[in-house]
Formats: C-alpha cells, structure tokens, sequence
C-alpha cells in the first residue's frame, strides 16, 4: 500500500486538509484568511510537484544539461499565487472595515450582533 | 482603410474581452462618475453586439476559434465558441448593458459619487472576467478569468450601502476562494493524466485514459468546486446574504449572469471534458446532482415563502431555480439539457427583471421590506405591474418565458420516464405562486399606511431597464426559436447526438 | 510611525536604491535567470514601502504620489493590452508579438520586454498603494 | 526516490500547520505562515521551480506577511476562544471526507519525479525543445509566460489591478463610527 512515489502528493493532501480545517471551524477572520492561504499554497505544492522529472533541473536552457523539469506547471502556479495574493489583499482589507464596522473580527460575535439587528 | 472592416470582424472574439478589459482600466483614471458611466454603458452595448454578431456567425458557420498570441492550440491559448457559450455570452453581455444602464439612476443611492468610477471599473471588470471564462478554450484560462470575476464581484458586493454588506462580501469570498482553489485542484488532476489545458484536446486524451480513480476524484473536485459558485443547494449559503446586502443594480448584474456562469463551466467540464459516458454512465454523477436539485426547488422556494425582505425572498428563489437548471443538466437527455440552457437564458432576464423592480423600490420608497410595498400598486404602476409579469413568468405561466423552460424540463421528465419528477417540477411552481402572490397581494390589495411619504413614480432611467427586460420576456415567451432552438441545438452538441 | 533612529535612516538610504537596482535587474534578467515582471514588481514596491516604513507615510506620499501610483497601475495593464492590439494592427492575432518586427524571434523579444515592462509597473504600483492605504487607515484612526 | 530534505520540509510544513490552527496569538500565527510560506519557497526549489520559489519567497513571505501586520494592527492580534464543538466536529468530519477523497484519488496518479507522466509527454517538449528558438530566450518559464500563455498573464496583472480596485473601494469610506453607521440603515431593516 505505502508508494513513496505518492508519498509527496498524501503530505500535500493533508497539509492542503489543514488549511481548509482552519478555515471551516475557525471564527475569527485572520485566522480563515491564513487557513485559505495554507489551503492555496498546497495546491501549488501540487502543481509543482507534479513538475518535477527524476534528475532534471530548472528549465533553463544551457548548454550542460539535458533534462529540465516541466516549466508549464511552474508557469500556471506563478499565476496561482498572483491570485492568491491579491485575493489575500482585498480579504484583509475587508477584514479591517469588519472592524470598524463591527468592533469584531470573531465571527460568532458578528453573527450575534447581527441576529440582534435583525430580531 | 478597406480590408479594415474584415480583420476587425476577424480578431472579434479576442476584442470581445480585450475592449471591455481596456476600458475598466480607463474607467479608474476617469474621476467624473458620469463619464465613467458613459463610457462604461457604451462598452457594455458594444459587447452585446459583438456578442450577437459572434452567435449569428456560429450560427452561420459553425464553430468559431480563435488561437491568441498566434500559438496554435494546445501550446497556445484558444478562444472557442460555439452555440452554448455564444448563448452564455449574449447573456452575460446583454444583462450587463441593460443593468449598467440603469445604475446612472440607481446607483447614487447606495454609493457616494466619488467611488463611481471605480465602482463601474469593477463591474467592466466583473463581466470581463465573466466574458472571459465563457469563451476561453483552455481550462487554465477558465480559471483566471474567474478570479477577476470573482474578486470583482467581491468588492462589489461589498459597496452595499449596511455593514452587513461587508460580512457578506467576505463570506462569499471565503466560499468562493475555497471553490476556485478545488476547481484549479481539479483541473490540476485532469491536466496531471492528458498532460494537455486545452478543453478539445484534453477530452480527447482523456477519452484515451478511461476513468481510473484520479479522473474520478478530478470530476468530484470540479463539480464541487463550481458547484459552490453555483450556488448548488447545501453550497448555496453564501448567494443570499450577497445578493440582499449588495447594492441592487450589482444584484440584479450578478444574479442573472454569475450563477448561469458557472452553470456553463460544470456543462462544459462534464459534457465537452469528460463526456455523458464518463460523468454519467460510469461515475453516476445524475445520481447526486438529481436529488440535490430537486431538495433546492423545495427548500429554496420554501424558504423564500418566509422572507420578510423581498430582495432576500428573491434570492431564495433564486436557489430553487438554481435547481431547475442543475436538473435539466443531471438528465443528460437533448430535451433535459435544452430544458436547463433556455431556462439558464430565461431566468436571467426574468431574476435581473424582479431585481431591477427591487431597485425601482429601494429608489423611491428606501426599503425593500415587505411591509414598504403596502399599496405599491397603484403609488408606483407601471414597476409593480412590471413585477407581476416577471412573478407570472417565474411562476411558469404560458406566454412568458418561464412557461418555456417549464414546459421543456416537464417533457424532459416525462420522456425520460420520469413521472416523480415531472410531478415535483410543477408541485414547486406553486411553491413560486406563493411567494410571488404575497407580493402582489401587499402591493395591490393593501392600503398605504396613512403615515408613508409620497411616492413618487419610478424614474424613467430605472424604468426603461425594467420594461425593456419584461418586454424580452414576453418576446421570448412567444418567439422560442431564438432561445429554445439555439439551446438545443448546443444541446445537440454537448451531447454528441448531431 | 517615523523612525528617528539615524543608523537606520542612512542605511536604508543606501539600502532603498540598492533594492530598486535589484528589482529592475530582476526585471530585465528575467529572460535568462530567474525572475520577470511580477517578481520585480513585488520587490520594486517593497523598496517604496520600505522608503515609507523609514521616513514616514507623508514623506513617502511625495515622492511616490497617489495619483500617479494610480496612473501607472492603470498604464501597465493597459500597455500589456496595447501590444496585443499592437499584434492586431501589425497584422497578427492578439498579443502575437511574432509580427511586431520584422524578424519574429525580434519581435518576440520586444514583446515579451513590452508585457514584462507591463506587469512590473502596475504590480509595484499596485503593492505600494495597497500599503499606503492601509497604513493611511491606521493614522486617521489615531486622531 | 524521495530525498530526506523532503521529508524534513514537509515535516515541518505540517507542523507549522497544526500550530498555526492551536495558536491563540495571531501575531505569532501571522510569523508562523511566512515561514510556512519560505519552507514552500525552499521546497519549490527543491522541485525545480526556481521561478516559482522566488517569487513565493517575495510574496508569501514578503508582502503577504506586512500586509497582515498592518491589518492585525489595525484590528485585533489576540484570537478569542471560541469553543464551539459542534463546528469542529462539523470541520472535522469534511476535512476527513475531503481528505480521504483526495488520497484516494493519489492513487492512480503518476509517481512523483516519473519521466513516463503524460506531462512530460505531450506539450512540454515542444515548450523545451523548441521555445529558445521561437522565442529566443532561455528561461522557458518566462517564453511560455510571457508569449505562449500570454493571455493568461493578462489576466493575472487584471487580477491584481481588480484587487487594488476593490481596496482602494473599500478604503474610500472614511472609517465610520459604530453608531454612524447604524444609522445608514435602511428603514425596513432597522425597525423589523
């Protein structure tokens, strides 16, 4: 059962698994935001990994070596991250207007003053 | 200047998304709200007819594919349309151009002059971003033009004019993020076995791999990930708060063209990737998809019953409606999946309609409450009267478009031998006559409160949108060859049945 | 939020130039090593935040003014844009750098330093304003 | 097949993981996801994406990390304790779920580092073979960034301008008092 060929992609699935943990059952905001980037980053560990070729290296093109790794999955996860990133930002900045607007950022309390609003 | 004409007609697709993209850009460095809004509103019309010109080419001479950056495909990125994203993209386009005509009116209201041009920056940018996944060919682009549609959709869902604006932009945002990443998951397992990120290439490699368990947990990330952007029932939780608290005209923007969007991206992964043998046949995936529609027409339409706020109300139908799609397209059958495309084409004009009306309301009277709407109809006729037709069409009542989409997934049901279900769809339109009468009940057969201001009549930029929206409505409820015979033909295709 | 200790003033003196060299090297190297627009992006704004970290968000508000910030990040997406229009004009499909010089592996490189040049500005300018925004929050709230 | 350093990263990741999930303190829990973010970074590395390490490096652990400082000083760096069980049960049970879904679906996909992978195969080739002279450059990262899937990268600067449009969005409001912005309820809310 145990495939050390796999073994990279099984830690990545876990480490992925913590982050969307974190963002499920954690209340307070910075923390669901930190769970989503956790989240994000495996799966560009995904990605890369799936880049890799046994003995290759960067794909550079010189003129001592012969087997590069595949550049696609590198190109695609710069992009990922770009996302990431800039969702991050605007997250945060959200965050920062929750507080003012809220005197909050745990979402429990959040909901209850809105449930107070409401009733 | 000869010859121009052709190549401009040429390079359509890749304009169709770069114009629009360049002119949000413009939008942020203009600081007049009003020219920003010109120039916003033109672009948006100029999309609708490039959209319409790109459908009648289809039409005419099939397939459309456009290879950008010269690179042919699968090295390069392709543009692809066909029948079902020409249709999508008529949508998208076309409630674009109509609602952000009304937003001149509307939109003051809700959002200080100041941020306008940054505001119709990002509503250029969010139907860009819609745009763009509709027409891309390759699934990695699918996946970056959501993200602008989505980060857009965001900030502007956060401009709703309460707090409870902002929690619900960022709960959307966390659903969201969390749907974006399993897509590109997903799309990462399926690019992991062909090796390919174009959609016509990788069906046919993925043809030749068969299903093993990665292409499996592949199709499972995919549908869960653009079921959450979908809105699918027990995923749905983040659409009613966003469409409540979001200004109205981002309301009745989002809820006719993000939702049938990510409709789109689930047929095109399931039907033009996978294939009906795969997704259907071997992975069984109607046998989800089918009960959780149908759990969402009753629960969506039963919850919207109680709403006191009616923009919530319609957000709740919104979720059952959401079903009615997601059924037509879990019976894999021609007639089941044209019933889902025209009823994606029909809801949209009849959701962004209702909502229009909710802009109308929220104009004049500040509140969309329904005790704010005692009397509405005779204060305020030519809106509420333009509600009662949507509602009608909502409900399914022939001659508008709702009867149409009714009556296809009704025979659909049947065809298939599917008696329950047949039985179930018309049981939940009158689940929709409930929630559509209490409207028309308050608004016509109930006095104004002796304390209520004036109302005054809606004004005539809000109007026009509204009427024009109720107009196609009833066209499209009469004409169906437009509408239904492009849908099932795209049918045709998806399904490989000629 | 001004630091008015002198070592750290006239080292990052040095230090600020220094990582603005290092961003367009990374900026201009990114064809043979490592690197490219966005990464040169990212390091060019963290100069500018490092300027205002140091001499303070007024200051930094000077020499980096707002507007303009808003002016480039705006012009980067738009000049990555232009060429592929540039593309169209020439006679290619969009962003088809081949056909903007006569030879396409020319026209490849113009491209490619064009669009690069493009997402360097507007993501530097973009981090930077994101930053000033953020820490300008924190000052009003202050009074 | 597998490296020890592999090991030893991921190790670490997934500790990093279960302490930023435990830890109370958010200031200590922002530090922890740069180096989250700089182990990833030395892990990309490893894997040959220089490219991606740099810039993972300057955004994760760069940007992303200031980003956060400013807003945990603009909010609140102390998590409160919430002990709602039901929704950890509730997380635990999905991430369970998703997880052994996703290990599941390992199972049929090509071993780590296999030159054999249909990757390797079908489109990166030509993107290896010929790209340093369609292009003329060699770093293939950047030819196929900046030329094969320029489009994509279109959109990634859009996605970065959309991002500065919503903050800048969001930051135009003055910061408002609770009880102002109270008042700029609607009616038919404030008085339900």
């Amino acid at each position: 059962m145990f495939d050390p060929g796999l073994f990279n992609y099984w830690i990545i699935m876990i480490l992925m698994m913590t982050g969307l943990y974190t963002v499920i059952v954690k209340g307070n905001l910075i923390k669901k935001v930190i769970g989503l980037g956790i989240f994000q980053v495996s799966v560009i560990m995904f990605f890369v990994s799936m880049g890799k070729v046994r003995g290759g290296t960067a794909p550079i093109a010189s003129e001592s070596f012969e087997v590069y790794s595949n550049p696609v999955p590198h190109v695609l996860m710069l992009t990922a991250i770009v996302v990431a990133v800039a969702t991050l930002a605007f997250a945060l900045a959200l965050i920062v207007r929750i507080k003012e607007a809220y005197d909050t950022i745990e979402e429990d309390e959040i909901r209850e003053l809105e449930a107070g609003e409401e009733g | 200047m000869h010859g121009s004409g052709l190549s401009i007609s040429a390079h359509l697709p890749a304009l169709q998304i770069a114009v629009p993209l360049l002119s949000a850009v413009i939008c942020v460095l203009i600081r007049k709200a009003r020219a920003a809004w010109l120039l916003a509103t033109t672009v948006a019309w100029a999309a609708f007819a490039g959209a319409c010109v790109l459908l009648n080419r289809v039409i005419l001479h099939g397939t459309i594919s456009y290879e950008q950056g010269g690179w042919s495909p699968p090295w390069g990125i392709e543009l692809r349309i066909d029948l079902f994203n020409a249709l999508v993209l008529i949508i998208v386009t076309g409630i674009c151009a109509v609602v952000i005509s009304a937003s001149l009116t509307s939109l003051s209201m809700e959002v200080p002059e100041k941020r306008h041009n940054l505001f119709y920056a990002a509503f250029l940018l969010c139907m860009t971003g819609l745009a763009g996944m509709t027409i891309t060919g390759d699934v990695f682009n699918i996946f970056v033009f959501l993200e602008i549609s989505s980060l857009s959709s965001y900030a502007l869902i956060s401009q709703g004019a309460t707090r409870r604006a902002l929690t619900s932009s960022i709960q959307y945002l966390v659903m969201g993020t969390i749907g974006g990443t399993l897509l590109l998951l997903g799309i990462g397992m399926l690019y992991m076995v062909t090796g390919t990120l174009n959609i016509v290439d990788m069906a046919d490699q993925l043809a030749m791999v068969g299903p093993n368990r990665t292409v499996l947990v592949a199709l499972a990330c995919v549908t869960v990930g653009t079921s959450i952007k979908l809105a699918v029932f027990p995923l749905h939780i983040w659409l009613p708060n966003a469409y409540t608290y979001a200004p109205a005209i981002v309301t009745a923007f989002l809820a006719a063209t993000a939702t049938k969007v990510a409709f789109y991206v689930l047929a095109r992964f399931i039907f033009s990737i996978f294939g009906v043998e795969l997704a259907f046949e071997q992975m069984h995936l109607d046998r989800v998809l089918m009960p959780l529609a149908i759990v969402a027409m009753f629960a969506g339409s039963i919850v919207a019953i109680y709403q006191t706020d009616i923009k919530r109300m319609l957000a709740y139908s919104s979720v059952a409606q959401i079903g009615y799609m997601l059924l037509g397209l879990s019976m894999a059958t021609v007639p089941g999946l044209t019933g889902g495309i025209v009823h994606l084409f029909n809801h949209a004009l009849m959701k962004s309609g209702l909502f229009l009306v909710m802009a109308c309301v929220l104009f004049r009277v500040g509140s969309t409450h329904i005790d704010a709407m005692r009397g509405l109809g005779k204060r305020m006729p030519l809106t509420m009267a333009a509600f009662v037709i949507a509602g009608l069409s909502m409900i399914g009542v022939p001659l508008t478009v709702g009867f149409v989409s009714k009556w296809y997934l009704v025979s659909a049901a049947m065809e298939a031998g599917q008696w329950p279900v047949a039985v179930l769809i018309l049981l939940s339109s009158l689940l929709a006559v409930v929630y559509i009468w209490r409207v028309v009940e308050v608004a016509y057969f109930q006095e104004a409160p002796e304390d209520a201001p004036a109302v005054k009549k809606a004004p005539i930029g809000l109007l026009v949108p509204v009427w024009t929206l109720v107009f196609a409505i009833i066209f499209f409820g009469i004409f169906t060859s437009l509408s239904a015979g492009v849908a099932g033909d795209a049918a045709r295709m998806l399904l490989g049945a000629g | 939020m001004v630091v008015r200790h002198v070592i750290l003033r006239s080292l990052s003196k040095m230090l600020i130039p220094l990582i603005m060299l290092f961003a367009l090297y990374v900026q201009f190297h990114g064809d043979y090593g490592p690197g490219g627009g966005f990464q040169a992006g990212v390091i060019f704004g963290a100069g500018i935040i490092l300027y205002s970290l140091i001499f303070g968000l007024p200051k930094a508000k000077m020499v980096f003014r707002p507007r303009v910030l808003q002016y480039l990040m705006a012009f980067g997406v738009f000049l990555y844009g232009s060429v592929g229009l540039a593309a169209i004009l020439k006679g290619g499909n969009f962003l088809d750098y081949s056909h903007l010089a006569h030879d396409p592996v020319h026209g490849q490189h113009l491209g490619i330093l064009l669009v690069e040049l493009g997402v360097g500005i507007t993501v530097a300018s973009v981090m930077a304003t994101i930053f000033f925004l953020f820490t300008e929050r924190r000052r009003r709230e202050d009074v | 097949m597998i490296d020890i350093i592999h090991v030893i990263l991921f190790v670490f990741l997934a500790a990093i993981g279960v302490a930023i999930i435990r830890l109370r303190d958010l200031f200590a829990a922002v530090m922890l996801a740069g180096i989250f973010s700089l182990l990833s970074a030395t892990l990309f590395t490893v894997m040959d994406a220089v490219d991606v390490a740099f810039t993972e490096a300057a955004v994760g652990a760069g940007i992303s990390t200031l980003l956060m400082l400013a807003t945990l000083s603009l909010t609140s760096s102390e998590e409160k304790p919430a002990v709602n069980r039901r929704q950890a049960m509730i997380g635990l049970v999905v991430v369970t779920i998703t997880g052994a879904a996703l290990i599941y679906g390992t199972l049929d996909m090509p071993r780590y580092g296999d030159p054999d992978a249909p990757i390797h195969h079908h489109m990166a080739p030509r993107f290896i073979e010929d790209s340093p002279e369609e292009i003329g450059i060699p770093n293939e990262v950047t030819s196929i960034l900046a030329s094969y899937r320029g489009y994509d990268t279109w959109g990634e600067t859009t996605v970065i301008l959309a991002a500065a449009i919503g903050v800048m969005l969001l930051f135009a409001a003055p910061p408002v008092s609770r009880r102002r912005e109270d008042e700029l309820f609607t009616p038919g809310e404030g008085t339900g």
